[in-house]
């Protein structure tokens, strides 16, 4: 048992707080948001200079090998400076599935160009009917000589805008029953259509419809297995990875807030000379802590060999010890801030809607709570 | 003790929903739901205030004889409790509930003359000048000067936070017009007309994308001698008055009432993913509605207090505390509701005008812009904190 | 509209203050709890003498006609003063029950004495398996040429050591299938065992048992419908009863605290100076403010005519917004007095232990919420 | 970085299991179950620390020279994980984690080899005098007086909210030598025999019916000069050293992790009419097992700062308020489960040696007395709010 970072961890850390200082600063930061995909293609190709793309990839393929842990540090430090590039949807979700799913053709056709920085994917899952039980899916994929033909409509899909392939899942019809199957869709497919829209506090989000969409025969990723555990598996990293993320913008929300409430004077005294804003300071900071601390442990846990139950417990206990942190925190933040805190004109506002789309991904606090209660109920009557 | 309306006030009640029902077309009250702004556009409330002023039923609080309808408390409560159930456009509180009723007690007999009935056909939109960037829950340090140049006052300075100044055509603000040792002392209320040269306005964009608020900027303004309300120095008094009437004035529940009946509506229908199925969205909204319930009752007791031509005290502190509160968790509940289509981002306004179909729903549309516009509810008006200060002090003596 | 209390409301609650300045005050207090009945006899001839027995009961069977805004007037100060006299079940709870269901015999028989303060009775309903639902009775009635027999156990029997006549829910085996029925239990009625312990925060409760209790033929209350209905109607009106009392109790509590915080000293200072305290004080303040409305409106709709559903509603309303505020009150009360509120020394306990007592009976807070939520549902589903 | 345990470690955790396996009888184990006061009755505290001296595990932070078993920082944590899974009796940290470590760093050395042993064999129990009338939170303010005559001092005044002083045969006191302009430099730190004459103990109840604490009258207390710990008037230093122990020394996510065990138990019982079926009920146990794992992370980052022979910093009162909110937490979700046999109130101690069947099941018993005295969790050992100021202050640099 020993929880000192590795020296190569400090090292990651470092090189992305420098990165961050550097390329997040306020104004590039709004500048990037700007921007029609939601980020800058320099900083992108900065990420594959780095190394990050390849990050959580095995060696094999040219990644790095790294693990939730490392992940998770990343992720941290692109909370803190509310970095918008597309890292979730393409490296931990579509990329991810792709290793973990894909032929070793399609693992190397594509994985290469992901690490490089050449291709952005996204991954095209929820429905409009679907509130957060991964198995709800409407979508079609139809078998025929020539391949295959998709119908139906996806919600929810990060980043889709930027990406070159999508990777949407569908089921098969017929034989194989229940199946889920994950299908890559490049974007000029025909019969695909993209609705795209600025995301809450930075990216973008888009609508997918697949209208008799044609793919190619071998546009199904891997080789027939249901996915639908891998697709649980990869949205549970996905959450523990959001997790470091949120824990890093309830930093940088807290740090703004001490900083501002020590400056800001009302009735000749700074805010913070007051106790009762004092002792909510104190109640942020112990939540900036514990929310960090369960970040760590849930990286840590799915790092370590656990098994689904165990592992989906991490996640979900993670999503909601840290939501409901995320929440006390970002609403005090912008509380102490006064007036100012409800304007565009800081920053906070961005992190405020940044924390409502943890809140909202992957399922609420509350069915995470549900799920963790269920799962955990059941591992103790084994 | 009896909840119950008499006959005579269920007959008003019925009129007030016919008027309603004849008068708020499906356009206007679309509009009026799309809003998702404090107060609702111009271009909503005039139709409305219009309908309302033929009526003579604009301000529901004013005596018969500076044109209000001279109704008792529970008809005002059933006329505000009808309108905000049928979803109609909120009129401005500043002209009707904050300078109106500051002029009616302090103003001069030209001024009222002048004002009041401008205020009641919509002639004249009104905004506050009180906060400054150096002065927000602190209001008595301001420090927007009002120096005395024959029969005018030369005003410079900035006031901040100003709701819809950008559609404003007067401005009631405090300015200091001496220093005195107690700041309170050297403080006086002028009315500005908007138009003067000296004035511009800088918008403050909301994180909702809104443009509510503003900064204004006052660089050698002149404003007529005339237009001072009550003493030179004694505009603390007239500022303290509005200040109790915008925070105990106002009825809140049949509002609170109608936001969650929204969301009640939308945790019932396929938008939520009919959210209502779920036990802990069930059991949030029925802890809602008790805390809508409870605030009622002592909105009710108060009116049955000033119905009484008793002074209901200092309870208005302890209503806007928990009206703000109620809302926030009422738009709160609506953002768990919509899952991820809480992800897009709509920042163009206002939504009942837009051209194309949104990404999403418009039902949930507003949802999102409605709770980052609701944080402002616990700091505008007078912070929580403030409220619990005040609370402390004034009601518990401490 | 008009929530201005009447002439004779006012005089209740101030004779109501008078009783409980003089009979209550803290040693008298201590001393009635010690009694083995749990309150004192004298007392309760006092409550006869004031009329306060016969308060809710017609006029015709020798009752005051008085109505749920009354006796709330009469909870709030037993609140105030944490009255330990068994008004709430022999009163409210089997005396209205024999008011409701009786037959002009039994009330006759029954009422007047519980009016001049001669008998007192229990009603002993609920069993060690049922969670909080007033149909879970499996205690057994059986009919024969010689009477009725009894088979059972019933807990958290209020203050039965007290009473004169138990009265006992039990089903009826065979013909009548459902329904439930009540049985008058003389105390010492052979097959009966008590088993009596203190409660707490004052008075008594009891375990009774019936094994083979022979009663005589018109033991049953009534004629014959199934009781249930009217059972839920009374217990609903006692926990709108019960909540005007604990709006009494929370007021206590919270001028308690705001006397000590006023005059305790730290740090050369009253513990009223910081503003944290002075913070939660507005808040309790608040909180009481809510409850003592929330009371307040459940019997005012009580008392109108208004259908089951909405009764429900007002009642488990009350329970849930009442049980949150006391709850917190009655935390933050014993918190800000700091050591001296965890100990025995003051009366303060006391009031927490009844609120405990008020949170604990005829079902927990989230149970009434759960119940508020599916019939609040319903109601707008019509 | 890694959560798991080395292979060592494992080893060392199955000698312990195999040591409590071997000594905690089945008594002991119920007895120890049924205490509902923060220390364990001294009748079961007293066989299990013999079983713990005999194996020289009595004090598993004490280092080998003074008795302690020399343990590593993990070590430590698994003999706590341990011991509160098992539900061992708690021993009085008084002696082992307060007066041991404070004479090991300011004692002479007469005054370790006197009493250092005797705390590890049980053969002295210690309490604290801190605490007065009128100096809670306010420590400083102490006004018992020790004056110096001849080789003894003469100590009068009063203390309260002892511990176990009616167990004890010593204490250890903050009293006032002196006045000084900084109430700090006037005090010294004195350790009193509770046989010496002119003192007297008021058992002081608490509102579950148990007897903790007491308040301690001295009356002309004669106390040897060589009963001084440290300088006169340099108390305070070792004050304030055992305060960080109190506070800081501490692991509590297991026996928090423990009562959340029992807790969770009940809830699959029929004595909560299995109560885990209730959504509400499930998910507030997950919501405080999450609790439980967050704290328990936060104790072992400490762990591990401190294995790296690091300062973990003023962290302690972050884990204090944590602890004893969960445990709060936890009595009151024991207490809504059990519904209406939450109604009967049994004041006769110990529980363990009732001799006639209670009203309600042994294992409901313990449920509103635990419930009842974790309302000290809060105000015990410096209060919430005490906490959160030092976090502001030393933390947060404010």
């Amino acid at each position: 048992m020993d929880l000192t970072p590795s020296e190569a961890q400090q090292m990651l850390r470092h090189s992305a707080q420098r990165f961050i200082a550097e390329r997040c600063e306020p104004t590039a930061r709004r500048h990037a948001m700007q921007d029609p995909m939601g980020f800058k293609r320099e900083n992108w190709r900065k990420f594959a200079d780095l190394g990050w793309l390849g990050l959580p990839f095995p060696e094999e393929v040219g990644g790095f090998g790294g693990g939730p842990v490392e992940v998770g540090i990343l992720m941290e430090e692109f909370g803190r400076g509310l970095a918008t590039e597309p890292y979730l949807s393409t490296v931990l979700l579509a990329g991810a599935l792709v290793a973990e799913c894909g032929t070793e053709e399609q693992q190397k056709g594509l994985l290469p160009a992901i690490i490089n920085g050449e291709r952005l994917l996204s991954f095209a899952h929820y429905e409009s009917d679907a509130r957060a039980g991964l198995s709800e899916v409407h979508t079609v994929a139809q078998r025929d000589s020539h391949g295959w033909t998709l119908y139906g409509r996806k919600i929810a899909v990060l980043d889709a805008v930027a990406a070159d392939v999508h990777l949407v899942s569908a089921r098969l019809p017929g034989a194989q029953g229940a199946g889920l199957a994950l299908f890559l869709v490049p974007k000029d497919a025909a019969g695909v259509t993209l609705r795209d829209a600025p995301r809450l506090g930075g990216g973008r989000v888009a609508e997918l419809t697949f209208d008799h969409a044609r793919l190619v025969p071998d546009a199904r990723l891997g080789t027939g297995a249901d996915v639908l555990p891998t697709v649980q598996s990869i949205v549970d990293r996905a959450i523990v990875a959001l997790s470091a993320e949120a824990a890093g913008m309830m930093r940088s929300m807290f740090d703004a807030t001490l900083d501002y409430t020590k400056v800001r004077k009302q009735f000749g005294r700074p805010l913070a000379a007051n106790q009762v804003i004092r002792h909510r300071l104190a109640d942020m900071y112990v939540e900036c802590e514990e929310a960090r601390a369960m970040a760590a442990r849930a990286a840590l846990l799915v790092a370590a060999d656990i098994d689904s139950t165990q592992r989906s417990l991490a996640a979900s206990g993670a999503k909601v010890k840290i939501g409901r942190c995320a929440r006390n925190v970002a609403e005090q933040a912008v509380q102490l801030h006064g007036a100012m805190g409800v304007t565009d004109e800081l920053d906070l506002g961005l992190y405020f809607k940044r924390l409502l789309v943890f809140e909202a991904l992957f399922g609420s606090v509350d069915h995470h709570l549900q799920r963790h209660a269920e799962l955990f109920g059941n591992s103790r009557a084994e | 003790m009896s909840l119950s309306f008499t006959a005579e006030e269920l007959r008003f009640r019925d009129e007030v929903r016919a008027f309603i029902a004849a008068r708020l077309s499906p356009e206007l009250r679309r509009a009026s739901s799309l809003n998702v702004s404090f107060f609702s556009d111009p271009d909503i409330v005039a139709p409305w205030q219009r309908a309302l002023h033929e009526r003579g039923w604009v301000a529901p609080g004013w005596p018969r004889e500076h044109g209000g309808p001279g109704w008792t408390a529970t008809q005002r409560w059933i006329f505000e409790s009808e309108c905000a159930a049928a979803g109609t456009p909120q009129l401005s509180p500043m002209g009707i509930k904050m300078i109106g009723p500051v002029l009616m007690r302090f103003g001069t007999s030209e001024q009222k003359k002048f004002y009041l009935p401008r205020i009641l056909s919509g002639e004249d939109r009104w905004c506050q000048g009180y906060s400054e960037p150096g002065s927000g829950s602190d209001l008595a340090s301001l420090n927007t000067r009002a120096v005395r140049q024959g029969d005018h006052y030369v005003v410079n300075g900035t006031k901040i936070w100003t709701t819809h100044a950008h559609f404003a055509n007067r401005m009631f603000a405090l300015v200091r017009t001496s220093d005195e040792p107690r700041q309170q002392d050297g403080i006086s209320f002028l009315l500005i007309d908007m138009a003067s040269p000296g004035i511009t306005i800088r918008p403050i964009m909301m994180i909702s994308g809104d443009h509510d608020v503003n900064q204004v900027f006052f660089d050698e303004v002149e404003v007529p001698v005339t237009n001072l309300v009550g003493e030179e120095g004694r505009g603390w008094t007239c500022g303290k008055y509005l200040l109790e009437f915008e925070r105990g004035g106002g009825v809140n529940s049949p509002k609170l009432r109608y936001a969650l009946e929204k969301v009640r509506g939308l945790a019932n229908s396929g938008l939520s993913y009919k959210a209502i199925m779920l036990q802990e969205i069930a059991t949030k909204l029925s802890e809602i509605e008790l805390d809508v319930q409870t605030l009622e009752f002592l909105e009710l007791q108060v009116l049955s207090a000033l119905q009484r031509g008793e002074n209901p005290g200092p309870v208005s502190s302890v209503l806007k505390l928990r009206a703000s509160e109620i809302h926030q968790a009422i738009s709160r509940v609506g953002v768990e509701m919509v899952g991820q289509n809480a992800l897009v981002e709509e920042t163009r306004r206002p939504l009942h005008a837009l051209k194309d179909r949104p990404l999403i729903p418009e039902e949930v549309l507003s949802v999102v812009p409605r709770h980052l516009n609701g944080r402002a509810n616990t700091i505008f008006g007078g912070s929580s904190e403030i409220q619990r200060d005040i609370i402390a002090k004034q009601v518990l003596g401490l």
